[in-house]
């Protein structure tokens, strides 16, 4: 079964827009705490241009729309998060080059996103960054199926829960040490986020 | 925190339009770009050096642009490393053949963004090195933390980079005396207040009256204690303090600067530089050249940032080499 | 709002021997005085500049102290004129037989005491003159009133005499070119927020989240209306607006400073200086040279002050006569 | 009768001095309102410097100690203020030069510090500022004898409020125009401490 087309890529990024707009305030609260407070309006701001970008371009395949998104989060987002999302939308969209986007595809899209991000923020699970959240996705669509989102979204929960027990050891939270302990990462916030937009995407179709 | 602002959204890019009315026989600013260059570039024959990062740091990184400084700057958004397509625009506009360097700070984001322009600068053919500037002694240096931050020792690595370069150095020997400046620069800074991100709104901490944040980066994140407030005299000494444990700088001869965050008036600067000269005198250290005033700011910000960067004889040639910039002077 | 000061009744002190300390090749301080001069004066040949006033406007006046502005600075206590005995010490110290001009700002304050200093050097059978800054068009100018006030547009009169006496000029040629100086100079200030005396420790005045008090003088005193808080480009229409207002700029060429008061961030500033800018460019009216920064500050207030100052053929050459001070560059 | 002696003359100082440090907060508050708020803090240094200065120093002569509490106060105020009342205590000073102070010559000093600080000040009558004081209360001595504190004070403290209602044309506060209004100025208030403190010396002996 094909999960991913040009549409249903594109409605994901625009279900993403709509909640990093709708959590801009809450995601730039939780960067206050522990980082700089620019995570929501990166967030806000990245979004709204992949959206404005996609919206008017006709693409092939899903993977030139994540392409496209990866590209634009590259060039208009910046600090930590542009690269590092820019990254993980790259590296799905390789991962679905030439190929129809059915579970197996999207598996090996999340898992050389996941890759990727380990690569360019050199950080490993637990150091309280949102390559915590990708892992922990990851892992469970090694068991289970890509349709399983309430049971995605349930290891996003707990993994952004588990963010807010760890001193952070990545990122601008690390300078805090254990003074980031309390706080949930920013990062692994807007993570949920993007997979709770893929759910919704996934869902519409049901 | 009032802000004098038309867009929350729009503040760099009318900052940047307004420097560069204000100074077009210094600066100009890259088209459709975050880039801001010298007027004259591109300077033939020369190894360019490229610096940048978030605004809201202002004069830096723009205000060291000129002649034995900064070739260009490149800015992001408030905070916010400039993304790898603005960095590439600066390096290839003061590309003359002779190599491009990049004074990065030592930032994840920052990091990241830069290394990807880096790489995209060679393939395209462009000789091309960086540094990462890591001063602040607040921060834990270990090889299981991402490193100390990069804050006002910054400025140093570019006037010494700057005036290596316009020396008619190599990439090389640009490169290899900008590592040399930051083996020798720490810094460590204070806030009694935190700042305010405009598309934020709202302070990014809380202080009580009577308290201090000592050991405070320069993007508005908490420093590594808060402490009750008290005299000039003693925070300085603590600050002092921080930075001289470091390194040994016995008999050693330093530049200093004394950076003001934002909203510090320059009394207080004036205060505090004499309390780190009485210190630095009582364990004789030698001042060699001193800088009172806002370098490398963080908005709104009440506090200060104490930088000393031991000298030899070749950085002492270089930072006192001619320059020609809107906000470092010599 | 915090300070880094030690004694709120020695921060002058303090501060002038923190400055004297960071600069001591540019600046020097009289012994047992307030008094910060060149540290190369007396300078043979050439009339002597002395201005000054209370301190809190640093880097007025001691940053302005260097060949090709003022000779001497003499520092009150914060917001409050230097004595005479003080100005008197001053005179003498710069005086090489060619004169002294005066520099002063229009407060009763200043005028009394830099004048009762005046009246002392006559005695003393020094050559001496004084010139009385206005700039400050938000007070209204007339015989029944104490007149303007000076502000930022000091700095430009500071420069400007500066240089013409570095050309040998006589007494009387440096007053005449000081005085067509302050005849085309005019300036006006906005607040966003008070500023705090140190000894006094608390606001001069409070203004609500959502208002502005123009007409601001640089001493906490209250401005003349208070209004709506407004964005960037409004503000700075409505103080551009009124200081266009008072002398006929048709087809003028200008110089531009657009100062801050102290805690607004630089990027503010040049967002003010791009209207500015852009108001200018629609009347015709031409952007010989411009500063944006921090020149006549008011302690930590919040806000900004806008001078113009139209030019002829003469005041152009002397303002961009080389210079060398701390705080003011060409 | 004698009314001023060298030693009634220090603690004229005395208690000028002691009323500019409990009434500092409230000269600088009113400063504050139409000035820039140093009023306060220039009055206690200045007469700290003049105590300093008097309790170390002998004199013959009345007119000595004003003359040092003069210079004094022009060298250690700054501001209007100084100046002002450094020539009020000098031109007092030269009214009882030679003399032995009493009523007549007393009248004369008052009379003199008036013109003196309407020369240096450039100011009338009515323009809220000290002066209105120093003016009334020369015009109450006219008529009445100096002893008369009661009545003194009580012109003093009507003029202080009249001040209240005026539009200043004179000094900082002038700036402010109709703004000025509903505010006591500062000059005048600390007038009053000087006349009050006189009252308390010259009381001593009764
Ligand atoms: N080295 C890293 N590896 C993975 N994720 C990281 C790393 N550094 C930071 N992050 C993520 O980025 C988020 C911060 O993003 P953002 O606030 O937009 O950038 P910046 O920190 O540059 O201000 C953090 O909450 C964290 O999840
Ligand atoms: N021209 C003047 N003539 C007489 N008194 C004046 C004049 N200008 C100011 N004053 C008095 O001085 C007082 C202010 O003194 P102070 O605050 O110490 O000086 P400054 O105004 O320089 O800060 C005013 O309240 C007023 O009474
Ligand atoms: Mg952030
Ligand atoms: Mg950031
Ligand atoms: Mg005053
Ligand atoms: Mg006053």
């Amino acid at each position: 079964m094909i999960i991913l087309t040009v549409d249903k890529a594109k409605d994901w990024m625009k279900e993403i827009q709509k909640r990093m707009f709708d959590h801009k305030d809450q995601l730039t609260e939780l960067d206050q705490a522990i980082g700089d407070g620019d995570h929501g309006i990166n967030m806000a701001r990245g979004f709204h241009e992949v959206v404005a970008k996609v919206n008017h371009t006709s693409y092939d395949s899903a993977a030139d729309v994540l392409k496209s998104a990866a590209m634009t989060l590259m060039a208009k987002v910046g600090g930590a998060s542009g690269p590092l999302y820019g990254t993980a939308f790259l590296k799905m969209s390789l991962a679905m080059q030439g190929k129809e986007v059915d579970q197996d595809v999207f598996k090996q899209a999340i898992n050389d996103a996941v890759e990727g991000l380990q690569a360019r923020g050199k950080a490993d699970f637990g150091e309280k960054t949102m390559y915590d959240v990708w892992k922990q996705v990851a892992n469970f669509l090694q068991e289970e199926d890509v349709q399983d989102w309430h049971g995605i979204l349930e290891v996003c929960q707990a993994t952004i829960e588990d963010t807010r027990e760890m001193a952070a050891t990545k990122g601008r939270a690390s300078y805090l040490k254990e003074r980031s302990k309390g706080h949930v990462d920013p990062g692994s916030m807007s993570s949920f986020y993007i997979f709770e937009a893929l759910a919704e995407v996934l869902d519409l179709e049901e | 925190m009032k802000k004098v602002i038309n867009n929350a959204n729009h503040v760099v890019d009318e900052m940047l339009d307004g420097l560069v009315t204000a100074y077009p026989s210094f600066l100009k600013r890259l088209p459709e770009t975050t880039v801001i260059s010298r007027s004259d570039a591109l300077v033939q024959g020369k190894v360019g050096i490229v610096s940048g990062g978030g605004s809201g740091h202002e004069p830096a990184h723009a205000g060291f642009v000129g002649k034995g400084m900064l070739d260009a700057a490149v800015a992001g958004e408030v905070f916010t490393s400039p993304t790898p397509d603005q960095i590439i625009e600066a390096i290839k506009s003061v590309d003359s053949g002779n190599g491009v360097l990049l004074i990065i700070k030592n930032y994840t984001g920052d990091v990241m963004n830069f290394e990807m322009a880096q790489e995209m600068a060679e393939m395209e053919g462009i000789k091309i090195a960086s540094v990462i500037v890591n001063d602040d002694v607040a921060v834990e240096d270990s090889t299981f933390t991402v490193g100390r931050r990069g804050i006002a020792g910054t400025v140093f690595v570019h006037k010494i980079a700057g005036a290596k370069a316009d020396t008619g150095a190599s990439l090389e020997e640009v490169k290899a005396v900008a590592e040399k400046t930051i083996a020798n620069v720490r810094s460590m800074g204070v806030a009694l207040s935190p700042c305010t991100v405009p598309a934020a709104g709202k302070p990014s901490f809380t202080l009580a009256d009577n308290e201090m944040e000592i050991g405070i980066g320069i993007h508005g994140e908490p420093g590594i204690e808060r402490l009750p407030l008290e005299e000039a005299d003693n925070i300085t000494t603590i600050l002092v303090d921080k930075v001289l444990a470091d390194i040994n700088y016995e008999k050693a001869e330093v530049a200093l600067m004394v950076n003001g965050l934002g909203s510090t008036p320059e009394m207080e600067l004036h205060i505090v530089n004499r309390k780190v000269s009485e210190i630095l005198q009582e364990k004789e250290i030698t001042l060699y050249k001193t800088w009172v005033g806002e370098y490398m700011t963080s908005l709104d910000m009440e506090g200060f940032s104490i930088t000393l960067l031991k000298l030899d004889s070749e950085l002492k040639d270089l930072l006192v080499q001619d320059v020609k910039t809107i906000a470092f002077h010599v």
